[in-house]
């Protein structure tokens, strides 16, 4: 399993080192201009971590590699997207169901965050494929993906209830929320990674 | 982009490394990580000792406010990112075996919830730690939701106050009445005249019209009363301490600590012909002051614009304010 | 031009009256002129009275200087013009009753004019007063002609070592030798990165490319060594201190005392990151250094840049240089 | 001979503030651009003081306006510039030599400035005039007003020797000083201004 957990991390880390400028540039527009940095930064440590860490137990693997990042990241985003990071070390097998690891990172980041569905965060990625994962057993790859670019989307028009964003006059509606995006696209890596897996 | 430093990711690396070269006679590194800066000589083990985390590119705060009279530690952020809860109980555990420790928290979404972590994980290890919230930006959020209001520059008057008491071994829970006592009594307002250089994108912090100000934006371009035309600094001074003044009681015959903070770029010289201002209109009003700060204390990199805070003081207060301390960048 | 003011005019008169309304314990107007600030507390009659008259603009020098261990009155200009020989004068008479005054002139063509005229006047007047002339730019004139050269930051380490001697009722020579010893052991060099927005014409000071520096640049935009490319702060630093120390002898088991000056915008993130690479350079040459300055001192508006003063010190010096000040903006 | 001076004052007063943006901006290359605010500020101060002033001795009146004008002024150029003003006293009747008045003008300048001819200062508007003065006994308004418009231009070559602008790269060459045009402003309303009462 712990392959997989690298490789997953890896991609995203790929994918981030491509992006991080966008999402610098729409954290510009709703707080500080940093996020992408600050999520590359998070990435390049854990990937750079993966040679000193134990790798027999994914548990402990996955704790490790989430206190990494969000010792690295710091800030609002380290704290909270580091959850999914912890709690994704639960995920035995390959074909294990990722609802309880949803389930428990959305109730983490609800409590920690102060933040609810609608309130133009992580949050708002995270809920909708929990929720579609809920009622659908099976899933479809292209589903899942088009689900998460809808959610990201989604939080363009909303009103940011928590972080910089919710101070702005504007509220941040019209820009799409950077933690969201960044969130969707390490949620889009590990689908992609888990059916590569599978397909083989 | 027109700053000086070597590798960008070393930014905050290399200003402590100066910083603690600067000032060995009073600041040092924690012996376990570089992000935590302590005095070089401890806090008498029976004192309460006072720590905040908080991002970088604002300094001098806090790091600049490490010594006798003032913090025992300061965990630092990177460059506008609040250190991780994991950093700041590292911070809190060189304290352990005090009878107990004051972790500041500045009222914004990061430093909330790491700092609330490291609370939670310091329990856990049975480390008498307790934190308090700092809010003060009118602009933040309306009269009567003071809680959730964003920590501004008039936190600097909880810092100060309760560092000076705890030199007189009081316990937490006086530290901790006492801090917050200041903070029901702080008032602050600030104005953006013109953006930083953020020295992670290279780019300005926000956007400003050239004849535009705003007031109560906080430290990263954050909104508040919204976009007016530049003017005199009596009117703007006038506008600004109507709004403290309709936000809070201060009347005829108190004596308020005033604190202009300049944000970064704008002189000592405006600075100063602001203060005047402030000292006209309260004296309008049969508002007396006390020992007032101004300088540049809290900065977001090179922008422009100040913030006005007061303080309602009793006496106590006062003579904790002007308690010396020798932290290298704060003076009265 | 975005700066906070009132009355163009009155900037000067302003900024001085919130100064002195800000540091009513410190420092007040003199009875006969309100362009003179002195102490609140007047010096021992039989000491020695140390005044410097300069143009505003460039705060806090001098004006923030005025105290125990430091000055005894600034003669203020207008924005950036020295301040008439005739008011110079006025101040030197209010210590006519002291044994001696010496009044400090900073080596610009208008200051130089202005005090050489108020002391020629006070002889007349059978008042003792001598002058300083203080000049440390290397950037200004080449070696040898050392006298030629400018007055720049370094020459705080004279308003500071002799304000400390001045408290020790010592006479007026030996302040004015250890001032002319503290001097030929002291070199500045400058460094612009931006331009300030002048007060006066709204305009910025001198015009520098996006991505040029310009090392040896004088407070007002005066030129030096030339333009170069921006450039890390290590090898900036390493270009600057090798021309200081072709300029002067400063050698192995040497301690200096390093002041690293921010001329506005520049922040102390930058500065702390420039003073730890200025260490790491001079410990390769296995020179010390004692309690270095690191802040804004001496400014042009919102000008960016910084300056690095050395200067080389025996214990005396340095016993000196530590020695505690009242100053409400002077502080190691 | 007072309302002569008060006139002359009042008229120079007048064209400097109608001209000294430019003197800023010739500063602004040579120096600390505020050579024009300078000089407006130094004669806005000696007209408003005009009534303030014992209006019996020329002498005494031209020196407290000088004082006026340096403590007004400061910098380089209030207590070069207000040595002509005291000087100017010593006219006591409109025919009288002026050319005692510019050698110790002159003898002055050079004394407190350390200057010479061909500094780039506004000793190179008074030393042309004395020279042209010494040798001409009778001299032409519109000769004096062309050799004071052709020593100023000729300071547009120098090199500067004197002032903030010895430290420029390029000493200046190719900019008039401010100084010396300011001088010659002065300089000229002085001389049409003995013209006009003349022909009165
Ligand atoms: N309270 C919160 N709950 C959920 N998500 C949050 C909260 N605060 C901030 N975020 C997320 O963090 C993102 C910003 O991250 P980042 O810029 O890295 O942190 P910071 O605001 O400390 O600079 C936002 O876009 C938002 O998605
Ligand atoms: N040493 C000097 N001798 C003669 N003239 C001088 C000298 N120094 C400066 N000046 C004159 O003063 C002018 C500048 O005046 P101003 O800008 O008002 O003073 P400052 O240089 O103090 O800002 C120059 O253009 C030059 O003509
Ligand atoms: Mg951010
Ligand atoms: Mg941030
Ligand atoms: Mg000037
Ligand atoms: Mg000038």
């Amino acid at each position: 399993m712990i392959n997989f957990h690298k490789k997953w991390i890896k991609n995203s880390y790929v994918k981030i080192k491509d992006e991080y400028q966008l999402l610098d540039k729409l954290d510009q527009e709703l707080g500080d201009g940093d996020h992408g940095t600050t999520i590359f930064r998070g990435l390049e440590h854990a990937v750079n971590s993966f040679s000193s860490i134990d790798q027999n137990d994914p548990i402990h693997f996955m704790k490790e590699i989430s206190k990494t990042m969000r010792i690295a990241m710091g800030g609002a985003s380290g704290i909270l997207m580091s959850i999914f990071f912890a709690e994704i070390g639960n995920l035995q097998k390959l074909n294990s169901s990722i609802l309880d690891i949803l389930n428990n990172t959305i109730i983490k980041i609800k409590k920690r965050g102060n933040v609810k569905v609608g309130d133009k965060s992580i949050l708002d990625v995270y809920v909708p494929i929990f929720n579609y994962l809920e009622n659908n057993n099976q899933y479809q790859i292209d589903n899942i993906m088009k689900l998460i670019d809808d959610s990201v989307n989604k939080t363009k028009i909303m009103e940011a209830k928590v972080g910089r964003a919710k101070f702005l006059e504007t509220k941040g509606v019209g820009v799409i929320d950077p933690g969201a995006l960044s969130t969707s696209m390490i949620l889009k890596e590990f689908f992609k990674e888990r059916n590569n897996e599978e397909n083989i | 982009m027109k700053k000086i430093f070597n590798n960008k990711a070393n930014i905050v690396n290399d200003m402590l490394s100066g910083y603690v070269k600067a000032h060995s006679d009073r600041v040092k590194f924690s012996e376990s990580n570089q992000r935590i800066i302590i005095r070089s000589k401890n806090k008498n083990i029976n004192k309460v000792p006072l720590l905040i985390g908080n991002g970088s590119g604002h300094e001098p705060i806090a790091v600049g406010w490490i010594g006798e009279g003032l913090l025992d530690a300061n965990i630092v952020g990177d460059i506008f990112a609040a250190p991780s809860g994991d950093l700041i109980l590292e911070g809190l555990k060189i304290f352990s075996d005090h009878p107990g420790i004051l972790l500041l928290i500045s009222n914004h979404s990061g430093d909330v919830m790491n700092g609330e972590m490291a609370i939670e994980l310091a329990e856990e290890e049975n480390i008498n730690a307790k934190s308090l919230i700092m809010y003060d930006d009118i602009a933040s959020a309306p009269k009567g939701k003071e809680s959730e209001r964003r920590g501004g520059a008039g936190t600097t008057f909880i810092y100060k106050i309760i560092g000076a008491l705890s030199e007189q071994s009081n316990d937490l829970d006086s530290l901790l009445s006492m801090g917050s006592y200041v903070r029901d009594n702080t008032r602050t307002l600030s104005v953006a005249i013109s953006s930083g250089v953020s020295p992670l994108s290279g780019e300005k912090i926000f956007e400003i019209a050239h004849d535009e100000i705003f007031i109560g934006m906080g430290v990263h371009g954050e909104s508040g009363y919204g976009r007016q035309k530049l003017d005199s600094s009596e009117n703007l001074v006038s506008f600004m301490l109507e709004k403290i003044l309709d936000d809070y009681s201060f009347n005829k015959g108190d004596i308020v600590i005033p604190f202009v903070n300049g944000s970064g770029s704008t002189t000592l010289m405006e600075l100063l012909i602001v203060y005047n201002d402030i000292e006209k209109y309260l004296s309008r009003y049969n508002i007396k002051t006390y020992k007032p700060l101004i300088n540049e204390y809290i900065t977001t990199q090179d922008s422009g614009g100040f913030s006005i805070s007061l303080l309602k003081t009793n006496e106590e207060m006062r003579k904790l304010w002007s308690h010396p301390s020798s932290a290298p960048y704060f003076h009265l």
